[in-house]
């Protein structure tokens, strides 16, 4: 089915890269992991909320009365009932903090909250719906950003002309002078669409709000530092009365990190009635009113030699910034930085602006913006290797990032292992011999960061941190704000606890995603955790190790040149393995020798000095076989074959499961995946019309592992399973380039713009001969 | 003319990257908040305008233009200030 | 959210047909449920009563004699016709159809009788019993009628059924000789609803095409026959210039819509694609066959 | 409207609730039973988290009124494990890291318990088919198919699971 190689393995450990269940696996399959859709507290009320259905309109009035003479309806909430307060995840830019949750004056988006109701059922409170009247006056809309930008279009923040929220403007090098001396440039054009999170737990949350003003929040997110923090602002309330549990997520990739319409209207409500409320959103709240991959409009200019040396290169992107700000604002970077990778160019400016329109708010969602910027760029530089001749895999093995790449003002390159991801490419290529007619490979490179040197949150706490407290059994808890959302973050930081104190993974028990008991955490997004959180782990296990071995040494009588260390729980000396001692027999003296205290260890990571953007890269190169009906222009997946440079893998099993994982995702992306709009409603809110891999369309998945020693990384690993979403769309559509040569400009590419550029190719041939 | 020290930001007072005007109007594009847009067209500029000249064409050309802007200023008030 | 409603449970057809006729219009017929429970969610019907024949094993039958040919229980699911050894041998396109449509779970629910009755355009079932030359049988309290399949659809989601009447059997004659049906739906993922779906029956006598029928699915409010691509192959001797032909009669004949999906004119083009298809398919089929 | 008694027998326990006859099963199984390992996705019967076993057979329980269920025997993920031993295709989706978030593993789990059931040395692709109707958003479902064929191929029996 798979094929699974690994290249350069590193030194054996005991836990790490072994393979080792999810530590919630027990839960999860035997149907007890309890999720938010999942909690009922007792006196529980159900809330449901009235959306708008304009693009654009300002609120006149809101009339509830007859919704609240409804038998079973406890309350009904509007803007109103609110603070009013104008929140954005970019706390340090108040311009970017732009959105009401329930808006006092106007909608800008057809699915905006607009009023929430808590009834004793949700069936009584979705008919309490019907009866709310809300008196509109419809204003003119917007949709797209390049009509939004022009002269006249209508202002959808005030204060914002031309609806431009924000620019972003990235330049290293001598880009002016690259161009001078290239000898081939090429322009292009593209868009790039959105794409639904379609986490399978929709968005809902439990609220309960209690006389003694102490708020607790059950919500499925990724971030519960972050919800905490977001919910203090908006209520007017100390983060500290605000507890937010995140028992187990049902997905997230990257759409799960900001407050959403449940959250946020559940806690109103529940504090108007001192009972707990709970919404869950529907499949179609979750498609209309939640946030989507942000649509972007490229323009790329390349610059480079005869014999494929990359000099310069300016792209400018308006991204479709949808009705608010939300995490877009780092996407809007993040692609103009992730355009210029994996290469090095003499220069390189980037522009990007975001613009506002009446349709959903886009955001984050896995790859951050560098989907695009690569569906964009490895189309590009698939296009200028043909137009010269060049072969492609070795243009751009010339021009790839090496260890110690500079990006002047941006990164430095610590490690880098996509020279290896070539040979590896090109083995798999060599290995498919001559391919039948309708079959074709595309390949495409990328990079993506482990985590962001970003604190537009302005939080006074370490980025990430972690507490291992021993018990006398030897059992382990280990306390991190690090949040499980599947991606298995849990179990990463079990091994690299077990593996620091020379444990067994079943000695840890992990405790996540709650606020009272876990230290902060920015959470789960930008592939920030396994490094992050992971040094913090890391960190926080030697320090509870170090009290211990102090014990073992004092007691050991050994000349101090000597070494003391633990593996499988037998503390030792390294050179004379066998005498030693049981841990747990350890843990016990040392206990008595503090006095009964537990031994703790505490652990924080804050990234210093490491650029703008991360602290480390991870690198990749993929391949995708597809199939094209050249009549019907149906794409079919064939094979695939990703190789790929994470440092050193922890996770075994969940690596692989991210790798493919995000395999499915960018597929999705480039092919099926599509989100039409008309005047501002989205045309496919539900899972029959909006098209996503099944298990018949998934190709298999061959992975080969090139691993590196990231130095910033714990035990050397770096990001792994949000950047492979980054280079698929662009290989399928190198794909249908390399055999067929049609250029698509745009994303997901449906089966009929392949038979529509088929036909121009065609017309364009047989015109050429006339 | 030139200046005895780097340019400064004429609305926030932040000192660009490398000091030069350019950069100093990198630097206002990106804040691209009100006080630092009131500035711009104070100069009898169009922000926006220049904004989307920089987005729809090739090249630097608004940013070249404000740098130009700020250098002059940047002399004027050395100027004042003698 | 569903309406509320009385539930009825009759213990057989004929009781069933009975409580059908009592509350005629403010009544549905449920079996399997799995197109009307998603409509009645969407509030798009709200019944007062539902009658649920799903338990009537009276209804549950699947035989097939030479002279008569198939006929299949208004409670029988696709995935008994699926799973059948007859239906494979005889019916073999029916089989096809069957193992495409929705997912394993909709087919071991879901009936073939209520997916006719429910009138989706873009439903499988349609086209091939109408190529294959169907019917179904309409009981009420009055008697039973007989209506061929391409008599059954007036509009988008209608049927001719009176509020009385239910579906209590699909009929298929028997495969006649030298004869073979071929249905193929586009559609993205693999067992999804088509875009657009051909169902084409091929009869050779000799070396000519004694009849046709194709019939199309998602190409106009109904499924429809393609009756001028029909003409084109009945009396003609079959090549690739034929096919190509019928397809491009089909879709001059049809009148497909535009969604989010494809185009109006990508739509014919599909159409003109699978047309051709099915009908080199079902003739290559119908050479061998019995 | 009137409730009605209805009698369930889940896992192999017997149930006795009153219902609003519209009530579907997945409804009367997670709000009523409150077994919550059966999950819903959507309400289109396209993700299949809410799949359940009845009388043997897969079944989205959110397109079954409960009361279609009376008399059968249902079966949740709940019902695979008995006295702290996992079934087969549970230890399979341990060894294979075959569920991320875990929503949609329940369906998952009797979409592939029914699927192996009728189907002996199934082929990749029968495999594939045989979990169409579940949607994962995680794992790429390649896991998910390395999990059932292993199940298949024996490498997994009652006793050492």
């Amino acid at each position: 089915m798979n094929k699974y190689t690994v290249i350069n393995p590193h030194e054996p450990f005991r836990v790490i890269n072994t393979h080792v269940h999810n530590v919630d696996g027990w839960a999860k399959i035997t149907g007890r992991a309890t999720y938010t859709f999942d909690v009922k507290l007792p006196g529980m009320l159900y809330g449901k909320i009235l959306r708008s259905p304009h693009p654009h309109a300002k609120i006149r009035g809101i009339d509830f009365t007859k919704a609240l003479q409804l038998d079973g309806v406890k309350a009904v909430v509007t803007g109103k009932d609110t603070l009013g307060v104008k929140q954005g995840i970019w706390r340090r830019y108040k311009d970017l903090c732009d959105e009401q949750i329930l808006p006092v004056e106007k909608v800008r988006y057809i699915g905006e909250p607009v009023a929430a109701v808590a009834a004793t059922t949700e069936e009584i409170a979705e008919k309490a719906l019907d009866l709310i009247e809300v008196d509109y006056e419809v204003l003119p809309a917007v949709f797209e950003p390049l009509d939004a930008i022009k002269k006249g279009a209508p202002e959808i923040h005030d204060g914002f002309e031309r609806n431009i929220s924000v620019t972003r403007h990235i330049e290293w090098g001598e880009v002016e002078e690259g161009f001078e001396e290239s000898e081939y440039i090429r322009e292009d054009w593209f868009r790039c669409g959105g794409q639904a999170h379609m986490c399978m737990e929709t968005r809902c949350a439990v609220s309960s709000y209690t006389p003694d003003k102490k708020l607790t929040i059950y919500s499925s997110n990724q971030s519960p530092y972050y919800m905490q923090g977001l919910m203090a602002g908006v209520l007017n309330m100390r983060e500290g009365d605000i507890r937010v549990l995140s028992p187990y997520v049902g997905g997230g990739f990257g759409g799960k990190f900001e407050l959403d319409g449940a959250i946020f209207c559940s806690a109103i409500l529940s504090m108007k009635l001192y009972k707990p409320v709970k919404i869950v959103y529907t499949r179609e709240e979750d498609f209309i009113a939640t946030k989507r991959r942000t649509p972007m409009f490229y323009y790329t200019r390349t610059g480079v030699k005869k014999d494929g040396t990359f000099c310069a290169r300016e792209a400018k992107v308006f991204t479709n910034g949808g009705a608010y700000t939300g995490m877009g604002a780092t996407a809007l970077y993040l692609t103009g930085f992730f355009h210029s990778f994996p290469y090095i160019w003499k220069g390189y400016r980037y522009d990007g602006y975001r613009v506002y329109t009446n349709t959903l708010p886009s955001t984050s969602m896995r790859g951050f913006g560098a989907p695009q910027a690569m569906w964009c760029s490895e189309q590009q530089i698939e296009w200028i290797a043909a137009d010269l001749g060049l072969d492609p895999i070795e243009m751009r093995r010339k021009n790839s990032h090496k260890e110690g790449t500079i990006l002047p003002g941006q990164a430095t390159i610590a490690s880098c292992g996509i020279d290896q991801c070539y040979d590896e490419i090109t083995k798999w290529i060599k290995g498919k011999g001559k391919l039948p007619a309708n079959r074709s490979i595309g390949i495409s490179a990328c990079g993506f960061m482990s985590g962001g040197i970003f604190n537009w949150f302005d939080s006074p706490y370490s980025f990430s941190s972690a507490v291992v407290t021993i018990n006398q059994d030897g059992t382990v808890e280990l306390h991190v704000g690090a949040q499980d959302i599947g991606q298995g973050s849990n179990t990463t930081m079990a091994i690299i606890c077990a593996e620091t104190l020379g444990v067994k993974v079943e000695d840890i028990k992990v405790h996540s995603g709650d606020t009272d008991n876990c230290p902060p955490d920015l959470g789960a997004w930008g592939s920030r955790q396994t490094l992050m959180s992971g040094n913090a782990v890391k960190m926080a296990s030697e320090q509870a190790k170090k009290q211990l071995l102090e014990f073992a040494y004092a007691q050991s009588g050994l000349n101090i040149v000597y070494d003391l260390d633990i593996k499988d729980r037998w503390v030792h000396a390294i050179a004379r393995p066998e005498r030693g001692e049981d841990f747990v027999a350890l843990v016990r003296k040392a206990l008595r020798g503090k006095d009964g205290q537990k031994i703790v260890g505490r652990g924080y990571y804050t990234p210093h000095r490491k650029g703008m953007i991360s602290p480390a890269y991870s690198y990749m190169l993929q391949g995708v076989e597809v199939e094209v009906d050249e009549e019907t222009g149906k794409i079919t997946l064939m094979d695939s074959m990703t190789a790929h440079d994470c440092g050193q893998p922890i996770n075994h099993l969940g690596l692989i499961g991210q790798l493919e994982g995000a395999f499915s995702m960018a597929a999705g992306y480039g092919y099926l995946e599509y989100m039409p709009y008309e005047d501002g409603k989205l045309m496919n809110p539900n899972l029959v019309d909006y098209k996503m891999i099944r298990a018949p369309e998934m190709p298999p998945a061959n992975i080969a592992e090139i691993d590196t020693y990231e130095p910033e990384g714990p035990y050397g690993a770096k990001e792994a399973g949000e950047g492979l979403t980054n280079p698929t769309a662009a290989a399928i559509g190198n794909a249908l380039f390399h055999r067929f040569g049609i250029q698509m400009k745009e994303c997901p590419v449906r089966p009929e713009m392949v038979v529509n550029a088929l036909r121009e190719k065609k017309a364009k041939e047989q015109a050429e001969k006339k | 003319m030139s200046l005895s020290g780097p340019i400064i930001c004429p609305v926030c007072g932040k000192k660009a990257k490398t000091g030069s005007a350019i950069d100093c109007a990198r630097h206002m594009f990106g804040t691209g908040d009100q006080p630092h847009r009131k500035w711009v067209e104070a100069q009898g500029l169009s922000f926006i305008d220049l904004l989307i000249e920089q987005a729809t064409t090739p090249g630097n050309s608004s940013y070249v233009l404000l740098g130009e802007i700020i250098q002059k200023d940047a002399e004027k008030r050395e100027a004042e200030k003698k | 959210m569903i309406s509320d409603f009385t539930y009825l449970k009759p213990g057989s057809m004929k009781e069933a047909l009975q409580m059908l006729k009592e509350h005629e219009d403010e009544c549905k017929v449920i079996c399997g449920g799995q197109s009307l429970l998603v409509i009645m969610r969407q509030g798009l019907v709200s019944p007062e009563y539902v009658i649920d024949i799903k338990r009537l094993e009276d209804a549950n039958y699947l035989t097939y004699d030479a002279k008569d040919g198939l006929k299949i229980g208004a409670t029988c699911t696709h995935r008994t016709i699926e799973h059948s050894a007859m239906i494979k041998e005889k019916y073999p396109a029916l089989e096809a159809m069957e193992e495409k449509l929705a997912s394993i779970q909709v087919r071991n629910w879901g009936t073939i009788a209520g997916n006719l009755a429910h009138g989706d355009p873009a439903g499988d079932p349609a086209p091939v019993l109408i190529a294959m030359g169907g019917s179904v049988k309409l009981g009420s309290t009055k008697g039973e009628r007989v209506i061929p399949l391409d008599e059954f659809y007036p509009d988008l989601f209608e049927t001719v059924m009176d509020h009385d009447e239910l579906i209590v059997e699909v009929q298929v004659p028997p495969r006649p000789a030298k004869s073979a049906t071929k249905y193929q739906k586009f559609n993205l993922l693999e067992s999804d609803m088509g875009l657009i779906g051909v169902a084409v029956t091929v009869t050779m006598d000799g070396d000519k095409c004694k009849d046709a029928r194709v019939v199309l699915g998602s190409a106009a409010p109904t499924v429809i026959r393609a009756k001028e691509a029909e003409q084109v192959l009945i009396g003609a001797t079959l090549d690739d210039t034929v096919f190509e032909k019928a397809g491009e009669a089909a879709a001059a004949e049809c009148e497909p819509v535009a969604d989010i999906h494809a185009s109006e004119e990508y739509r014919r083009h599909l159409i003109k694609v699978l047309t051709k298809r099915m009908a080199k398919a079902a003739w290559e089929q119908a050479k061998i066959s019995g | 409207m009137e409730k009605m008694l209805l009698h369930l027998n889940v896992n192999d326990q017997d149930y006795e609730i009153y219902i609003n006859p519209k009530t579907l099963l997945v409804e009367a199984i997670r709000d009523h039973i409150e077994l919550t390992g059966t999950k819903r996705g959507c309400d289109t019967v396209s993700c299949g988290a809410c799949t359940v076993i009845v009388d043997g057979i897969a079944v989205k329980a959110c397109s079954v009124l409960a009361v279609q269920a009376e008399g059968t025997k249902i079966m949740t993920s709940e019902g695979l494990e008995k006295n702290g031993k996992l079934a087969p295709i549970q230890k399979a989706f341990l060894d294979e890291g075959a569920f991320q978030c875990g929503f949609c593993t329940s369906g998952m789990l009797m979409s592939s318990v029914a699927f192996l059931n009728e189907s002996k040395n199934p082929t990749e692709k029968e495999i594939r088919d045989g979990i169409e109707g579940n949607i994962c958003r995680c794992t790429g479902y390649n896991s998910i198919v390395r999990a059932i064929d292993a199940v298949a191929k024996g490498k997994y029996t009652e006793d050492n699971a």
